[in-house]
């Protein structure tokens, strides 16, 4: 198997598994939002309703396709596709595993592993906003515009505090690669905890947590799309496949978040206090380290589902309070005592 | 255009018409909000899209054919329109009402009273994008709607009572029913408060939005629950108490400031208040024999004198009303509605000046405007 | 690994001719962001991944937003700017002048690339902590000066952003 | 009655009718002075709420009484040949102001009547802000015309509507009004 | 190859998966446009107004100072990497780093002050 | 990356052209915002030649430049549409040959 | 006395968000949980709040009013008289009742002297108040616990003199027929007016 | 296009209808027009009680583009026509209405001035609840019905007389 070859099963891989994700987070957001709230929600397509995700994928597929006459047809389309792409390309740089050894052949199990790592995460990440601008701008519809711009501006504030999180990380760690620092979180602590991002930037896993539910737009942070105001936000005059592409993106995006928040600040694919690779034959390793970095994601993404039907959702200004007043400055002063405590313990 | 847009004169504004295939404008009121940025500077509200003619059907039917048309007035809490309605043809005939029906006519209109609050409760918090409560507080009007179908028959629009009185006596199981569904509806009521009350996010939005002072809301002909938030303990089951309401314990809760937050604290605690007169009527009604009447001498065609008359109780929205003129026939000649919301809604334009495009939707939802007492 | 200076290379232009030439805004806007990425791509073949990323980062995710912004608030997708799509007058200059500038510049950064002379990639050039290091070392004047600098532009656009003519 | 002596001290020269009905007090004032009439109750005797406002078409029910009176006229046979004294016919339309004393809890209607050939009223809109939607709907509903309204449109009918439904010559179930399906104008430009 | 190849690959790969989503929906699905369904959806009423009349310069204050703020992160990017490093050699580019910060950070209050990012 | 066929110069010539189209842009487009994105068509072709040069030279301080050219080109952005937004308050377009208010 | 609103201040806890926000975790943590258990238990009426509609009904009350049916007496015949009545009160004016004389040889049809020779309700029209079912001085008309009514066709609706009929043998088969009613108390009434106003008032009683 | 081509009962082509068909039936996204009290019952539908999401009608969708069942609960004034009739002309195919409670399917006891006397005069409705308010059960059952009705459908087979039909016909609409 040469490099190609071994990427192009990567990629594949890759892709389909954040498909598969995105379609069961469907699932597990109607179920589990049902079961919060004392029913049973969709049990029918399938067994458990699995299948539902499918159901909807199917009907989304076979809905009519059409652009509102005052839409401008290109950004039309443009705009889902966009947000698409943008939710899926992010994930190239995540590790999804530690490595697997094939016929003596090591095999990193992340599709790419680039010395500018998360930022690229970052960057993949502010063009988010396109698919906002360019989808809300585009159906030329009021609640659309609105939509969008309230998306625009929301990403725009909380793209801040989540680099200056990640800034404090890096300057921890001194790597921006991923891998570089999910290696780093083996062992432990200050001799008892496990040696997990979290333990040492505490303050920035909550800056970081707060923005990333902002990026992904969820409650309470969901004002884009508020039902309640404007109608179905930037989406509101898209049907079929161009608004499946727009929900998607949005639960793709979710799990590189979740990813993106184990890989830097929970340990990656790290168990507390068990060096698995001493255990474990390296094939064998190699589908354990995913394993448990996949259930590691799982508990944030589940999160975001049982965050989303506890609370409200915010004011604009309030949102917007919250992303200058409190979390900027709390990333800053997280960024500072980061750079004192290294400067006084090297 | 109206005046709003006249008020404006600058040409910064933006409108966004709200309604009325709008999630948050309950399918048929419409305002057209002119904003700049998130701000609202005014708004032209539209009614009417609910105008179902009741007051002329009125006129055409007859006094006991109107009893199922009030149902469908304010819907959330069909019974308490009934009982309007029946309690002013009574006044207007000079019927006493059995005690035993009196009783069962105050359980029902508080347990409706309770329905109404919770959809107002549920509705406002999935208009603020908290879903949950909703689901909790419906479980529990499920609840009150079995009671309702158990004891005659339908879930939403009862067509409770007859003139003169009730139709039928409570279910036997109502006991067991009630104190199930106070068990249930104390923890829903919990629950919702545990998830709302004193969240921040929750705090936030509804503290301080689209207050009103007191002097303005009488102006307005604010009543009920929107009135007490502003600090004005007027509540018609105290002030003019008909019915056995002066015999019950409960209190008028108030509030200070007007804001979403005291309409929806204030609906709260009333949904507790209703639960204690419940309990205080049932204990009462349980004195009663099993053969105490239940209707009032009536005559089988309800012919009242002429004349006219205009009685008010206090319905779950505020005032409701009803003005009755007779000409002696079977008919009514003239029937006039007076419903809470309608006055309410006014005011929504002042209301949300200034204030945030999220806060509309919030004022709205708080102030428990039900299309089809609005337009009749 | 010609084909993917190629590649970029023919999306810059395309997308740089897209810019100027379409009618409607907000595609050019959307031919721009492919010349951003380009270059994007360009600058990691040339051993730069980290001003790569920032290239993404700044001009793609906030200066072209910023622009967007601007267009959303401004303007409408109906608003075909086809009418006044070309200043007339300036056409013809504009090719003669741009023509000229491509020319001269071209013969004169070749000759500025030929005095100084190719030199050999040190082990690890372009890493992300050798700029840092290079930026601390010899820059941090300039690091200090452009806070001030971005302060002056932030207050500048607040201020006339608020301000009513 | 203390309300109603109040009243009529308050009013005094002003008060055409006070009667009762079923409980509920109504005084009559004449039409042009009803402005006046209700702030005075308002400022005097506290009467600072406005329920509602009801508008009433009493066509038929003259007519009724007519030919009840007639037919009773006819049953009494022939001997009886002088006329009643007719009566000034009572104009067609009464508006009635529902009000209410907040603090004594004490409710008087106040009733104008006003004639088909004048549906002018003073609008009372600067006395209460809660006016303005009734005087709307007795505008929609019957056609009579608050003068000093701000903003005096149908309110729950469509602007076009062409009819006042609640007066008793209108149909219940309408003369077949619908309203138009307004699309906007084909074409472009109207919005850019 | 320095990985970035592969990143290229994946972004390609989602292109040419999402357009064909796209495509293959167009072909399964209905096509009926009749000139009321391609109208604006403005709650079941007619346009009032166009959508595009100018909507709020907050918004636009906002991305000023994301713009801001995203080169400061930017340029912080380089310094931290190395911070250990730097660290060691004592406490100036904390100083140097923390002078940098609190300018920018003047242009923060001062649009706080302006109300820039919140009401009007 | 091992580059063998791709030069200094391709880059150069590569940056030149975009170079032009951005200067084209300029001059015939009327439209204000399509001029600030082509000055940016300018600042990127720049900026490629700092970094190609960098490259061929093996001088990191091309890309540090690059970096505070990132910041002018923000600080320009922001103050220049700033300006532009005060100006569309009065003229109500964006067309540049409308802005000859500042010929006084 | 008013009952003051509780306290707008915000404490510390609330202040800071997380507090309030965990709470609510940990509430609907405990919803989701016990929620989760039972889901997992087989039958069709798990979740104890959710009624899995086709295959898990709610027990229907017995006296609600669903659809109409026609009744007959222990001897099979039609109850009904044609009298008019209901057609009368409803509201909705959704009853056509057509009369017809009961010839010679159908006695054991029909338990009155007329019959209706075509009773059509239109089921779109009806708004299912009871009172028909109140007046019928012959008990006659009953409003079952029908509820499955939607059709594909509005014509579908009108329900015809069969259906009715159909519907309450089927009633009487599967013995959801509700109970007499009971005759409601009436003030002042004593025995002999207890007959008027029986049949004016005495509406269905319904100790379950 | 091959599927332009369809004539008939080719075993792929089935398999795909009913796949399609299975997809459509099974998410039946509402539009939930709720304009008057059969909006509260509807309301009662889609919440625990009743839970109408377990036929994967969640998610509400208030804008027409991304609905395919319009439940039509409440009363239809004539004010209302033209936007009924907007919504409904809004939302992309396929569609189904479902007009919920007697008001909806005929006006009900309203037979006055100023309210419709049915939607099906203004747009075709594919189920017709009777009752006021018709129980959940009974929206429950209506959308079942639906769920049927969507299963009998022709998909491509619909897709490709339309084809044809525009061909032969132009486009004279
Ligand atoms: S059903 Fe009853 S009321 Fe109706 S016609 Fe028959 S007997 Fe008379
Ligand atoms: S239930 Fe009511 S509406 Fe229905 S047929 Fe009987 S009387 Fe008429
Ligand atoms: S059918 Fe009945 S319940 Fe439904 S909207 Fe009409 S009146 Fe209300």
């Amino acid at each position: 198997m040469n490099e190609w070859t071994i990427a192009i099963i990567k990629v594949v891989f890759i892709w389909s598994w954040t498909l598969l994700i995105a379609t069961i987070m469907t699932w597990v957001e109607r179920r589990g939002s049902a079961l919060i709230q004392d029913r049973l929600g969709p049990n029918i397509a399938g067994p458990f309703g699995l299948f539902q995700p499918l159901a909807d994928g199917i009907k989304l597929f076979t809905k009519e396709e059409f652009a509102p006459k005052h839409a401008h047809k290109i950004l039309f389309t443009l705009g889902p596709v966009l947000f698409a792409i943008q939710a899926f390309s992010a994930y190239a740089v995540i590790p999804f595993g530690d490595k697997i050894v094939i016929n003596a052949k090591e095999i990193v199990l992340q599709v790419a592993d680039v010395n500018i790592g998360f930022l690229f995460v970052l960057a993949v990440g502010s063009l988010a906003v396109y698919g906002f601008v360019v989808g809300g701008w585009g159906s030329n519809n009021k609640y659309s515009l609105l939509g969008g711009l309230r998306a625009t501006a929301q990403l725009l504030s909380y793209e801040v505090p989540l680099g200056l999180a990640m800034l404090a990380v890096c300057m921890t760690y001194g790597s921006f690669s991923l891998r570089e620092i999910s290696l780093d979180q083996a062992g432990t602590f200050l001799g008892f905890l496990p040696n997990w991002g979290i333990f040492k930037q505490p303050l920035g896993f909550l800056v970081f947590i707060v923005a990333a539910y902002a990026e992904a737009n969820r409650v309470p942070f969901d004002l884009p799309e508020a039902e309640s105001e404007l109608v179905a936000g930037y989406h509101t005059e898209y049907g079929g496949m161009r608004l499946g592409l727009y929900l998607f993106g949005e639960y793709v995006n979710l799990y590189t978040l979740s990813a993106l928040m184990v890989t830097i600040y929970f340990g990656a694919w790290h168990i507390p206090y068990v060096d698995m690779s001493s255990y474990l034959g390296p094939l064998a390793y190699g589908i354990v380290s995913f394993l448990v970095f996949f259930l590691k994601c799982a508990f944030f993404l589940w999160l975001f589902v049982w965050v989303r039907w506890t609370i409200p959702r915010f004011r604009f200004d309030q949102l917007m309070g919250l992303g200058w007043k409190s979390l900027i400055p709390l990333g800053l002063l997280n960024l500072f005592v980061t750079a004192f405590l290294i400067q006084i313990t090297v | 255009m109206g005046p709003v847009k006249q008020r404006i004169a600058s040409e910064d504004y933006v409108t966004i018409n709200v309604g009325p295939s709008h999630p948050a404008m309950h399918g048929t009121l419409r305002a057209i909000a002119y904003v700049s940025g998130e701000t609202v500077l005014g708004t032209d509200l539209e009614i009417g899209y609910l105008h179902r003619g009741v007051e002329k059907l009125g006129e055409n039917l007859t006094y006991h054919q109107f009893i199922p048309i009030t149902d469908r007035l304010n819907y959330c809490s069909a019974i308490a329109n009934n009982v309007a309605y029946e309690m002013a043809v009574e006044k207007l005939m000079g019927v006493e009402v059995p005690v035993k029906a009196q009783l069962i006519r105050i359980i029902m209109t508080e347990l409706s009273r309770i329905a109404d609050h919770i959809v107002l409760v549920g509705i406002l918090g999935v208009d603020l994008g908290a879903f949950t409560p909703f689901f909790y507080l419906f479980i529990q009007r499920e609840e009150i709607y079995e009671i309702f179908e158990w004891y005659n028959g339908a879930r939403l629009t009862n067509t409770f009572g007859r003139i003169g009185g009730v139709e039928s006596d409570l279910p036997e199981d109502f006991e067991t029913r009630w104190h199930e569904l106070k068990k249930g509806l104390e923890k829903a009521i919990d629950e919702t408060d545990k998830l709302l009350t004193h969240n921040r996010i929750w705090m936030d939005r509804t503290i301080g939005v689209t207050p009103i002072s007191a002097e303005d809301a009488l102006s307005w002909g604010f009543t009920g629950p929107c009135l007490r938030a502003c600090g004005v303990k007027r509540d018609l089951r105290k002030d003019e108490p008909y019915s056995l309401y002066s015999q019950f314990d409960f209190d008028v809760p108030t509030g200070k400031h007007g804001d979403v937050f005291d309409r929806y604290m204030i609906r709260m605690i009333e949904m507790q208040e209703s639960m204690k007169i419940i309990d205080q009527a049932f204990d009462l009604y349980k004195q009663l024999g099993p053969n105490e009447p239940l209707m009032a001498k009536v005559p089988k065609i309800i012919k009242p004198p002429e004349g006219e008359v205009y009685h008010a109780i206090e319905s779950p929205n505020g005032e409701l009303g009803f003005y009755i003129k007779s000409d002696g026939t079977d008919k009514p000649y003239r029937i006039k509605i007076r419903p809470p919301c309608y006055m309410i809604f006014q005011a929504f334009d002042e209301l949300i000046q200034g204030e945030m495009i999220s806060d509309l939707i919030a004022c709205l939802s708080s102030l428990n405007i039900i299309a089809g007492e609005l337009d009749r | 690994m010609d084909w993917y200076f190629w590649i970029f290379a023919v999306m810059a232009l395309g997308g740089g001719l897209f810019t100027i030439t379409y009618k409607d805004i907000l595609p050019c806007a959307m031919g721009l962001l492919t010349v951003f990425i380009a270059m994007a791509a360009l600058y990691l073949h040339l051993n730069a991944p980290l001003v790569a990323v920032f290239q993404v980062t700044i001009y793609a995710g906030a200066i072209l937003v910023l622009v967007l912004f601007v267009v959303m608030l401004l303007m409408s997708p109906g608003e075909k700017i086809k009418k006044s799509q070309v200043n007339c007058s300036n056409r013809f200059m504009g090719a003669v002048l741009t023509v000229g500038l491509m020319i001269f510049l071209g013969i004169g950064t070749k000759g500025l690339s030929d005095m100084i002379g190719a030199k050999e990639l040190p082990e690890k050039f372009g890493n992300p902590g050798q700029l840092g290091i290079v930026l601390v070392q010899k820059f941090i004047l300039h690091f200090e000066v452009v806070s001030v600098l971005l302060l002056a532009a932030l207050v500048g656009a607040i201020y006339l952003a608020k301000k009513r003519i | 009655m203390a309300l109603k002596d109040s009243v009529s001290r308050l009013l005094q020269n002003d008060l055409i009718a006070l009667e009762e009905s079923a409980g509920c007090i109504f005084a009559e004032v004449p039409k042009d002075k009803i402005v006046s009439c209700l702030s005075s109750l308002r400022d005097e005797l506290g009467f600072n709420f406005l329920s509602d406002i009801v508008g009433v078409d009493n066509s038929a029910l003259y007519e009724a009484k007519a030919k009840k009176a007639k037919k009773k006229k006819d049953k009494e046979g022939e001997e009886n040949e002088t006329p009643e004294p007719e009566r000034p016919a009572l104009p067609r339309f009464e508006v009635i102001y529902l009000l209410l004393n907040p603090d004594t809890n004490e409710r008087l209607q106040v009733r104008i009547r006003v004639p088909e050939d004048d549906l002018k009223v003073q609008s009372i809109t600067s006395l209460w802000k809660g006016a303005n939607w009734p005087e709307r709907e007795c505008f929609d509903m019957f056609g009579i015309r608050f003068e000093g309204h701000p903003y005096l449109r149908r309110l729950l009918m469509w602007d076009e509507f062409p009819a006042h439904p609640l007066r008793k010559d209108y149909p219940l179930e309408g003369m077949g009004e619908e309203r138009h399906l307004i699309y906007e104008p084909e074409g472009e430009g109207h919005w850019t | 190859m320095n990985g970035f190849e592969t990143i290229f690959l994946y972004v390609g790969m989602s292109f040419l998966a999402i357009s064909a989503m796209l495509i293959i929906s167009a072909l399964l699905g209905p096509l009926r446009p009749e000139p009321k369904k391609l109208e604006t959806y403005e709650c079941g009423v007619p346009l009032l107004d166009p959508a595009h009349k100018r909507f709020s310069l907050r918004y636009y204050v906002v991305a000023v100072l994301f713009l801001i703020f995203d080169i400061e992160t930017i340029l912080l990017y380089p310094v931290a990497i190395r911070y250990q490093v730097f660290a060691r050699q004592g406490w100036a580019i904390f100083f140097e780093v923390f002078i940098f910060v609190a300018i920018l950070l003047v242009g923060l209050f001062y649009a706080i002050i302006k109300r820039g990012i919140e009401r009007e | 990356m091992d580059i063998t066929t791709v030069t200094l110069n391709h880059y150069i010539a590569l940056s030149v052209l975009l170079f032009g189209l951005g200067t084209l842009g300029v001059l015939v487009r009327r439209n204000t915002l399509l001029i600030f994105m082509s000055i940016e068509l300018m600042m990127n072709a720049v900026n490629l030649m700092l970094v190609a040069f960098s490259h061929y030279k093996a001088d990191l301080s091309g890309q540090v430049m690059v970096l505070f050219i990132y910041a002018v080109a923000a600080g320009e952005v922001a103050v220049g549409l700033a300006i532009l937004i005060a100006l569309f308050r009065h003229l109500k377009n964006v067309d540049i040959n409308n802005f000859n208010i500042m010929k006084g | 006395m008013a009952k003051p609103v509780v306290q707008r201040k915000y404490t510390l806890g609330e202040r800071i968000y997380l507090v309030e926000i965990l709470k609510g975790l940990g509430l609907t943590w405990k919803h989701f949980i016990f929620n989760f258990r039972a889901s997992l238990k087989p039958g069709p009426h798990t979740v104890p709040t959710c009624w899995q509609y086709p295959w898990d009904r709610r027990e229907i009350a017995p006296v609600f009013r669903g659809e109409h049916m026609l009744s007959l007496d222990e001897k099979g015949r039609e109850k009904c008289i044609a009298c008019g009545m209901c057609a009368r009160v409803c509201p909705a004016q959704c009853i056509t009742v057509k009369k017809g004389k009961v010839k010679e040889g159908e006695e054991e049809k029909y338990a009155g002297k007329f019959y209706p020779a075509s009773f059509e309700i239109d089921l779109l029209r009806c708004i299912f108040c009871g009172f028909c079912e109140e007046t019928c001085p012959k008990s006659a008309i009953v409003l079952g616990q029908g509820y499955e009514l939607a059709q594909y066709e509005g014509k579908e609706c009108i329900i015809t003199k069969e259906r009715l009929i159909n519907n309450f043998k089927a009633a009487l088969d599967s013995g959801n027929l509700k109970p007499p009613r009971k005759k409601v108390p009436v003030a002042g009434a004593k025995e002999k007016k207890s007959l008027k106003s029986g049949d004016k008032k005495g509406s269905k009683a319904q100790e379950a | 296009m091959a599927i332009e081509a369809y004539s008939g009962d080719g075993w792929l082509l089935t398999k795909l209808e009913q796949l399609i068909n299975w997809g459509r039936k099974r998410s039946p996204w509402p539009l939930p027009y709720g304009t008057a009290c059969c909006g509260i019952e509807m309301m009662a539908a889609l919440a625990s009680g009743y839970d109408m999401a377990r036929f994967g009608a969640e998610r509400p969708s208030f804008s027409p583009r991304q609905a395919d069942v319009l439940i039509e609960a409440g009363t239809i004034t004539k004010k209302m026509v033209p936007i009924l009739k907007r919504i409904y002309d809004q939302m992309a195919e396929p569609k189904w209405v479902i007009a919920m409670g007697a008001c909806a399917c005929s006006g009900g006891v309203f037979r006055t001035y100023s309210t419709l006397q049915g939607i099906d005069k203004v747009i075709p409705v594919d189920v017709y609840v009777p009752g006021c308010p018709p129980r959940p059960e009974g929206l429950l059952y209506a959308l079942l019905k639906l769920i049927e009705k969507i299963e009998k459908d022709h998909p491509l087979h619909k897709k490709a007389v339309l084809l044809k039909g525009e061909l032969q016909h132009g486009t004279q609409r």
